[in-house]
């Protein structure tokens, strides 16, 4: 059979469960050998991924993949690609092989933390694949589940607490989700799951579009998430082991921003454009606040996680103003949209995977505790002085030409809100800054007893990620010319 | 091309072997540096031919990158280039001393090539992007000996300022790309911008050249060594406000220019007068540092770009040939307070010498380099409008300088030598080769400075009035300056003066203490939301527990009075006959008991009265279904 | 046509009594003995129905047979389980049988 | 007639079962029971399917023989032959045990009447019969908390009843037919539709155990045998709503507005169910309130009737996945014990089990891809296709609520450790139960399409 008709995205995304039976049969004993199989199928994985990307793909959703599923309600295994996608693909697998290289300390239970980790490897990619309202319902769900044992299981003290908080209040906006998936279907016409129809021509209009946008707002509000939303935020990534969290923030926030483009923005566009104003009020907010909040942190990891709440309201705003206008700013603010979720995602998931190490050799998080840590640990004190930058939006980095895009097409129609949400920027570099000095800078406490620095595995994780975040940062174009020709393609 | 990207590549491979091989360092950097000197020697040689050289490639999308070697960025990429490599050639032997090489070196190298990336910079995102580097290097730069509370503080301060005067660049850089449709950087541009656009870049220019009032972070750099400090204060970090300026200056409307040259005049006095009141070397030449880049500000905001351009050549061999001799006279002294440095003139005569030929340049005596770029600026200030304003400034910014300077002298030389503690300056070679290579171009390169401004496409303005009264302020200041010299003035108000002007606290008070307050109070609010989350949750909880435990309390108690009234009615009944009277008390008795049995029992179980609960659930569908139908 | 009205008021009574009866006896054959009532107020009234309304329907007897059956078959099962009641707690009293609580 | 006793050949099959059954018991071959019971149902299951599609009624329209009502034969009849393997777990070798089989068969033939009834008198016939069946079996053993449970089952039961047939015979009385179909009679007064439909409710309810007609619930279940909670919690249920379906199916909604009172029937079981659910350490008795909220969510099945296309095919396929779904969970409790002390550390003792378990209660929130959510998927769109997208929204809001209640039993399981007694291995009964249901619960979510018709 030939290249092209070999069903990449199917095997993409059904590798990792795979991998998860073939543990789940061998049940190795030692960990070394789970590890190893683990490791090997992200990473292969990881190659199928590109492999698509190989075989290429054009601006509209291709390289679909469908299989009658229940014909009967217009349901059908629909897999496909866009620009919009690809990049999240990409992101999931590099981070997943990152995650599982970094927690291979992690012994107690470790086969079924790996059957856990690759299940919910293949929901992340089945969530970004799938082209059907139905089937990407079904794997948005599996990752709940897979998230929470991960953080129930191999969290930190309060980690049965966060764990059922992120569950339950997750599970509430996804359900929410669901109803908003019912509503579309029934409201198209002829009904039908099928994504490609719903956004060729989104027919909701009125009060049910109306009240359609606000449910798939307050599924992904929860997801993303967005003030008032983020409660479960800071709970869950704290308590998470580090690859857990990296995951979090890095991918499964990703799921509901990625919604926000894919089903408000394409199949409500009407509802969303009028609403658009009070999405962007709110994601000002939230942006602000997130950094207001971080910067009043004194657990590392908690303000990390903050930071991540700032840097979803930028994201959330380009995509309120690719909503709001349809001239080329919003397409200047759309493509910044994505490209920031791929930069946060590399960006934060190395700064949680830092801290992690940090945190196995000092036993804390707590940001008064240490001081002067870069004698002691140069490798992983310089790293962390990078991706702080980095996330912080320096030029040369990931963060920069996404923000970049987001407020120069923010600044076409909303000057004022940018010049109000601009302000996050001095204030994440202030916290940054100020943990740096606090964690790094300084002079060691007396009698400190170095633990070594990063060692082999955990510099394996750690320094492709870093490696990405400077191709994005130097050649951004690298991505932003897939993404670019998807968001030229749906016109927005 | 070629050339074009050795001048900018250079010192970034160089920085990079640094940080990955770690061998070699000084020399790699060296080598750095020199290849950037000789790719801007060859555009300049192209330049000459008359050719630009340009590179586009892909940025994002619609924008792409584009570096351009215009004349202007060819002559400021020399200069850079040439100060940068001497500078470096100093530090070698300045460093040999010093702890934190790997980072000074990588940092210092990045540096540079930040730099020739901003001024070769064709497009505005390039050029943002270059600016920002300049400030994370900065940052590692004067955080180089990070263990010191005050350095860590120091490039803290000086990159959260610049990036807080950065959102100006951000805000300035959007109008202009949305304005022109394009982010190249044009030089006669179709139209200009619009006021709001002209002021958020000059907040950026004033962020990043020390303008007032964020001028204290450049004295608080002082924290770094001493090549680093001549580096941010001569030909680069500083420089960068005025190359936006520059590049940017097409675009001003006149009104625009107005708030400019305010902003320039106001800045030459104030730290001008900062610099005079200074105790200690370093500090002074930090305050003359802002002060000089506010003439170069006040020449463009007159009009005048050429004198800004030539006074920022001449600055940048000036101020760093004084830096680099402070920094000899430091590591003599092992300090850079006046009150140490009593003296230490007359044993490092060379060293004196040199700083003295700079110092001189500075104040503006001819034929030095600095009598000709001051001349002009001050030649620009008689031609604007209004002249009032600029000249005056200008005449007393030059008035101030040569008095800090003759005060510098006077201390140097005529304080009592103090006995020579162990003085290794094992490397001193080396520092005086950097040093006295920059005197002698400070010395001679008044004449090459007209030719050079011409070839960047500027005519240098002059004035006969300019030149007399600017030599006789520098005459004049620098008479007064030698008398005064007390290593200190306590008097209140020079303090003032002295410690930049710190109103209410200055800039941690104002800026820093707000913000945390503010933080502190979303996060008290960030913590009761969640507490509220939970707070729901357990709400929840005990209503639901409420419902669980207590819902056949009502029936209890209702079938309990049916039961009641029941038997009462039987007693009722019963009164008929005699013996019924005893029963109903019985009854009644036992009706109570029976009654406060009931109400002990908070949960039933018991299944008639369950029943009953069923059939009020009837009637009130009943109820609700009539309602709907009435 | 007051015959119907009668006959149904008859059943009512009944009816309520019955349900009285079941709601407010504590004994489980008194609670079956409201039962038997309220269900032969059911057979009153469709016997009246037939009656006076639709003598030609023969499913209203049939009806009348099965609302039978039913009281029969709930006296079957009802007697079993109060002796069974009776063997294991030695009374039929449902105030004593509350240990199963929600 | 011929036809008509072709058309109710499943029943049929089931009637004569019961009997055989019966019979077998007299002659203590409760084994020799078992088997014929096993092998009746089998071939009622088959006969079902075979007669699947077909739209007839039997007896001048008394029996109506469509979707539900063969759809309740084949998910009951098997689902029976599961009740009764786990029986014979638990009441291996005890006295009277085979009359527990004939008794579970004849109470499946009530529900199948009774999903099938078009007739009021079948209605009350099957009502009679499957819960007579079920208080036998729940006062099966001698024992004082079971002898109270059926003596609550009882009374509800005869009074409930009682109440029903007293406001059927208005309805019966003034339309002179008792055919559900000719309810839609234009003559009848509204006042009387509405009394006696309430008083259907009070019947049907009690059967169904609807929010406020479930009272009996958690005491019978706890005080019967675990298998027989398992049975009473699924088979009447789902012939009592497939009843309810067929009643409102001709009910005019100009005349009574069932439908409202249906949705707030709904909410309040649903929620009151899962609001009590939240505080019981037995699990038995938290499954029997979680019985209650899900009855709650098949009101929203029965509302869309007439109104939605979705409406018989929700029903259908929840009802498929809450036989399975909660008969799994039943299993596993009979196995590992009724109280939620008992489930600690499972995960470390029987990971397989424990893994069935948390599908099982994850099926019952309505995770996907399981039974369950196919399930709550079609309903929620059934409710909202027919206006009553609020009902929806409760019912979701619900459904977070019930993920609280069964995390309650999954948590114990997996995140706290026990002292490791030995383990001895489940009676193959309850492990086939177990695992088909296992099976069933995944593959009812993936292959849905096989349930639509």
């Amino acid at each position: 059979m030939d290249f092209s008709s070999i069903p990449l995205l199917t095997i993409t995304t059904f590798l990792p469960i795979v991998g998860a039976l073939v543990v789940m049969v061998l049940r190795p004993k030692k960990t070394e050998t789970a590890y190893g199989i683990g490791i090997a199928i992200t990473a292969l994985t990881l190659l199928f991924t590109i492999l698509i990307w190989v075989r290429g793909f054009g601006p509209g959703l291709s390289q679909i993949e469908e299989f009658s599923w229940i014909p009967s309600i217009g349901i059908a295994y629909r897999l496909g690609i866009d620009g919009i996608s690809f990049p999240l693909v990409l992101l999931t697998a590099l981070l997943f092989l990152s995650a599982l290289i970094f927690s291979a300390k992690i012994k107690e239970n470790a086969n079924i933390f790996i059957q856990l980790v690759l299940m919910l490897e293949t929901a992340c990619l089945g969530v970004f694949l799938s082209l059907d309202l139905f089937l990407f319902y079904v794997f948005f769900e599996i990752t709940l589940v897979g998230m929470y044992f991960v953080i129930a299981k191999w969290g930190h003290e309060h980690r049965k607490k966060a764990a059922l908080t992120f569950f339950i209040y997750t599970l509430v906006g996804s359900l929410f989700l669901l109803l908003a998936f019912l509503a579309l279907y029934l409201f198209s016409d002829p009904n039908t799951f099928d994504m490609r129809q719903l956004i060729a021509n989104p027919t909701l209009t009125g009060l049910a579009a109306t009240l359609t946008f606000w449910g798939l707002f307050i599924a992904f509000a929860i997801k993303t998430p967005l003030f008032p939303f983020h409660t479960w935020l800071p709970l869950a990534h704290t308590e998470a082991p580090a690859a857990g969290s990296a995951i979090l923030a890095g991918v499964l926030l990703k799921l509901g921003t990625y919604g926000f483009i894919r089903f408000p923005l394409l199949m409500t566009p009407d509802a969303f454009r009028e609403f658009a104003p009070y999405v962007i009020i709110i994601a000002v907010f939230t942006a602000l606040y997130g950094a207001f909040v971080a910067l009043a942190q004194t657990d590392i990891k908690r303000m990390v996680a903050y930071t991540s709440v700032n840097h979803m309201g930028y994201l959330v705003f380009g995509v309120a103003i690719a909503a709001v206008t349809t001239t080329s700013s919003g397409m200047i603010a759309l493509d910044g949209a994505v490209l920031q979720m791929i930069s946060h995602g590399v960006v934060t998931g190395v700064l949680f995977l830092l801290i992690g190490a940090l945190q196995d050799r000092t036993q804390t998080r707590d940001m008064a505790e240490m001081n002067g840590l870069l004698k002691a640990y140069p490798i992983l004190g310089w790293l962390f002085i990078v991706a702080a930058f980095a996330s912080l939006g320096l030029p040369g980095l990931a963060h920069f030409p996404a923000e970049f895009q987001i407020f120069l097409g923010g600044f076409d129609v909303y000057p004022v809100a940018v010049g109000i949400i601009i302000i996050g920027l001095p204030l994440t570099a202030a916290l940054y800054l100020r943990a740096i000095q606090k964690v790094f800078l300084g002079t060691l406490p007396e009698g400190f007893s170095g633990v070594s620095d990063l060692n082999q595995r955990e510099l394996w994780a750690i320094v492709p990620l870093i490696a990405v975040t400077v191709i994005i940062g130097v050649y951004p174009n690298s991505l932003l010319s897939l993404i670019h020709a998807t968001t030229n393609f749906f016109g927005l | 091309m070629i050339a074009l990207l050795l001048t900018i590549l250079g010192p970034l491979a160089a920085s990079f072997w640094i940080t990955a091989i770690r061998r070699k360092i000084g020399y790699a950097a060296l080598t750095g540096s020199l290849a950037s000197l000789t790719g801007s020697v060859l555009l300049f040689l192209y330049m000459l031919e008359g050719q630009i050289i340009t590179v586009t490639f892909a940025g994002l999308p619609d924008f792409p990158f584009r570096l351009e070697a215009t004349e202007l960025s060819v002559v400021l990429a020399l200069v850079v280039s040439t100060v940068t490599t001497l500078i470096f050639i100093y530090a070698i032997g300045y460093m040999a001393e010093e702890k934190g090489k790997l980072r000074f070196w990588s940092g210092i190298s990045l540096f540079l090539g930040a730099m020739q990336l901003l001024v070769l910079a064709g497009d505005w995102i390039l050029f943002v992007m270059a600016w920002e580097i300049i400030g994370f290097a900065s940052y590692l730069l004067i955080g180089t000996w990070y263990w010191k509370k005050e350095a860590s503080d120091a490039s803290n301060k000086a990159f959260i300022m610049n990036r807080v005067a950065d959102l100006g660049l951000y805000i300035g850089v959007f109008v202009i790309i949305l304005t022109s449709g394009s982010s190249r950087i044009a030089a006669e541009p179709l139209q200009g911008i619009s006021m709001a656009g002209a002021l958020a870049l000059l907040l950026a220019v004033m962020g990043k050249s020390a303008q007032v009032p964020f001028q204290s972070w450049l004295s608080a750099a002082m924290a770094g060594p001493t090549p680093v400090s001549a580096l941010l204060h001569s030909a680069t970090m500083v420089a960068a406000g005025i190359i936006l300026l520059l590049k940017a200056f097409p675009l001003f409307s006149p009104d625009a220019l107005i708030w400019v040259g305010t902003v320039g005049g106001v800045t030459i006095l104030l730290t001008g007068a900062t610099a005079i009141f200074s105790e200690d070397i370093k500090r002074m030449l930090a305050a003359s540092t802002s002060s000089q880049l506010g003439f170069m500000v006040l020449a463009i905001g007159a009009g005048y770009p050429a004198a800004a351009i030539a006074h920022l050549i001449a600055h940048a061999f000036m101020k760093s040939s004084l830096f680099l001799g402070a920094g000899i006279f430091q590591h003599e002294t092992g300090s850079t307070k006046y009150g140490k440095l009593g003296g230490a003139g007359k044993k490092l005569t060379l060293t004196f010498s040199g700083f003295a030929v700079a110092g001189l340049a500075l104040a503006g005596i001819p034929p030095l380099i600095g009598f000709w770029s001051k001349d002009a600026i001050l030649t620009a200030g008689l031609r604007a409008n209004p002249a009032a304003w600029y000249f005056t400034a200008a005449l007393t910014g030059a008035f101030f300088t040569a008095v800090y300077m003759g005060r510098a002298f006077g201390i140097l030389w005529k304080g009592k030598v103090r006995p020579n503690k162990k003085s290794q300056q094992r490397s001193l070679p080396w520092m005086h080769t950097g040093l006295l290579t920059l005197v002698t171009a400070v010395a001679a390169g008044g004449l090459f400075l007209d030719p050079l401004i011409e070839e960047a496409g500027f005519i240098i303005p002059k004035e006969t009035l300019a030149m007399i009264s600017g030599l006789v302020v520098a005459a004049a200041g620098l008479v007064v300056g030698w008398f005064a010299t007390a290593p200190a003035y306590k008097k209140r108000i020079w303090m003032f003066f002295r410690d930049n002007y710190q109103l209410a606290g200055g800039y941690n008070r104002v800026i820093v203490q707000p913000m945390l307050v503010l933080a502190k109070d979303f996060n008290s609010f960030e913590t009761s939301l969640l507490k509220a989350v939970f707070g729901i949750g357990i709400t929840f909880l005990a209503i639901a527990r409420w419902v669980s435990k207590v819902i056949d309390r009502a029936t209890a108690y209702v079938i309990d009075w049916i039961g009641i009234f029941n038997m009462n009615i039987a007693r009722m009944s019963s009164f008929t006959d005699d013996k019924g009277i005893v029963e109903g008390i019985a009854g009644l008795v036992d009706s109570v008991q029976r009654l406060g049995h009931y109400g002990r029992k908070i949960q039933s179980g018991l299944v008639h009265r369950e029943l009953a609960w069923s059939v009020y659930g009837m009637v009130f569908a009943f109820i609700i279904i009539l309602l709907t139908y009435l | 046509m007051e015959l119907l009205i009668t006959a149904l008021i008859i059943a009512a009574v009944l009816f309520g009594i019955g349900l009285y009866g079941a709601l407010s006896q504590t004994n489980l054959v008194m609670i079956m003995m409201g039962i038997e009532l309220m269900l032969g107020a059911a057979m009153v009234n469709l016997v009246a129905f037939w009656r006076y309304l639709h003598p030609e329907a023969f499913s209203i007897q049939m009806f009348v047979l099965v609302a039978m059956t039913v009281m029969a078959l709930e006296g079957a099962v009802g007697f079993a389980i109060a002796t069974q009641r009776f063997r294991t707690s030695g009374s039929v009293e449902m105030e004593e049988s509350a240990e199963l609580k929600g | 007639m011929a036809t008509d006793l072709l058309n109710i050949l499943p029943q049929l099959i089931v009637l004569v079962t019961a009997v055989v059954v019966l019979c077998l018991e007299m002659a203590r071959r409760p084994l020799a029971g078992l088997w014929f019971l096993i092998v009746g149902m089998a071939a009622t299951t088959g006969v079902a399917v075979d007669m699947l599609g077909t739209e007839t009624t039997a007896f001048s329209t008394t029996f109506r023989v469509d979707a539900l009502s063969l759809w309740a034969a084949v998910m009951l009849s098997p689902a029976t032959i599961l009740f009764a393997l786990l029986a014979r777990a638990e009441l291996k070798g005890q006295a009277r045990e085979g009359t527990v089989y004939s008794l579970l068969v004849f109470a499946t033939l009530g529900a199948m009447i009774l999903a099938g009834s078009g007739d009021v008198m079948f209605i009350v016939l099957g009502i009679l019969i499957g819960t007579l069946a079920g208080m036998a079996m729940a006062a099966h053993p001698r024992n004082d908390s079971s002898s109270e449970g059926a003596m609550k089952y009882f009374i509800y039961g005869s009074v409930a009843g009682a109440i029903m047939l007293f406001g059927l015979t208005y309805w019966v009385g003034l339309t002179g037919t008792t055919l559900l179909s000719e309810l839609n009679n234009p003559y009848l007064s509204p006042f009387i539709v509405m009394f006696g439909f309430i008083t259907l409710l009070a019947g049907i309810g009690y059967a169904a155990s609807l929010f406020p007609f479930h009272f009996w619930t958690p005491d019978t279940f706890e005080g019967a045998p675990v298998s027989v909670a398992a049975y009473l919690s699924v088979v009447p249920k789902v012939g009592a709503l497939f009843a309810l379906a067929q009643v409102v199916r001709g009910l005019p909604v100009s005349v009574v507005d069932w439908p409202l009172i249906l949705s707030v029937l709904a909410v309040l079981s649903m929620t009151f169910g899962n609001v009590v659910a939240l505080w019981q350490d037995n699990v038995i008795r938290l499954l029997a309130y979680s019985t209650i909220a899900q009855s709650g969510y098949f009101l929203l099945g029965v509302i869309g009737m007439g109104q939605s296309g979705l409406a018989v095919d929700s029903l259908v396929v929840f009802g498929i996945a809450y036989a399975v779904m909660n008969t799994g969970a039943f299993a596993i409790t009979l196995a590992e014990g009724t109280q939620l002390a008992d489930f600690k550390g499972m995960g470390r003792r029987r990971p397989w089990q424990a893994v069935g378990m948390t599908i099982f209660l994850f099926s019952l929130v309505g995770m996907p891809p399981l039974a369950g959510f196919a399930g709550k998927f079609l309903l929620f769109g059934t409710a909202i296709e027919s206006g009553y997208s609020w009902l929806a929204v409760i019912a979701i809001l619900n459904s977070a609520i019930s993920l609280a209640v069964y995390m309650r039993i999954v948590v114990p399981m997996f995140f706290e450790e026990d002292k490791e007694e030995q383990v001895e291995p489940y009676a193959p009964g309850i492990s086939f139960v177990w695992i088909s249901t296992f099976i069933l619960t995944v593959v009812v979510g993936i292959g849905v399409q096989w349930f639509l018709t």
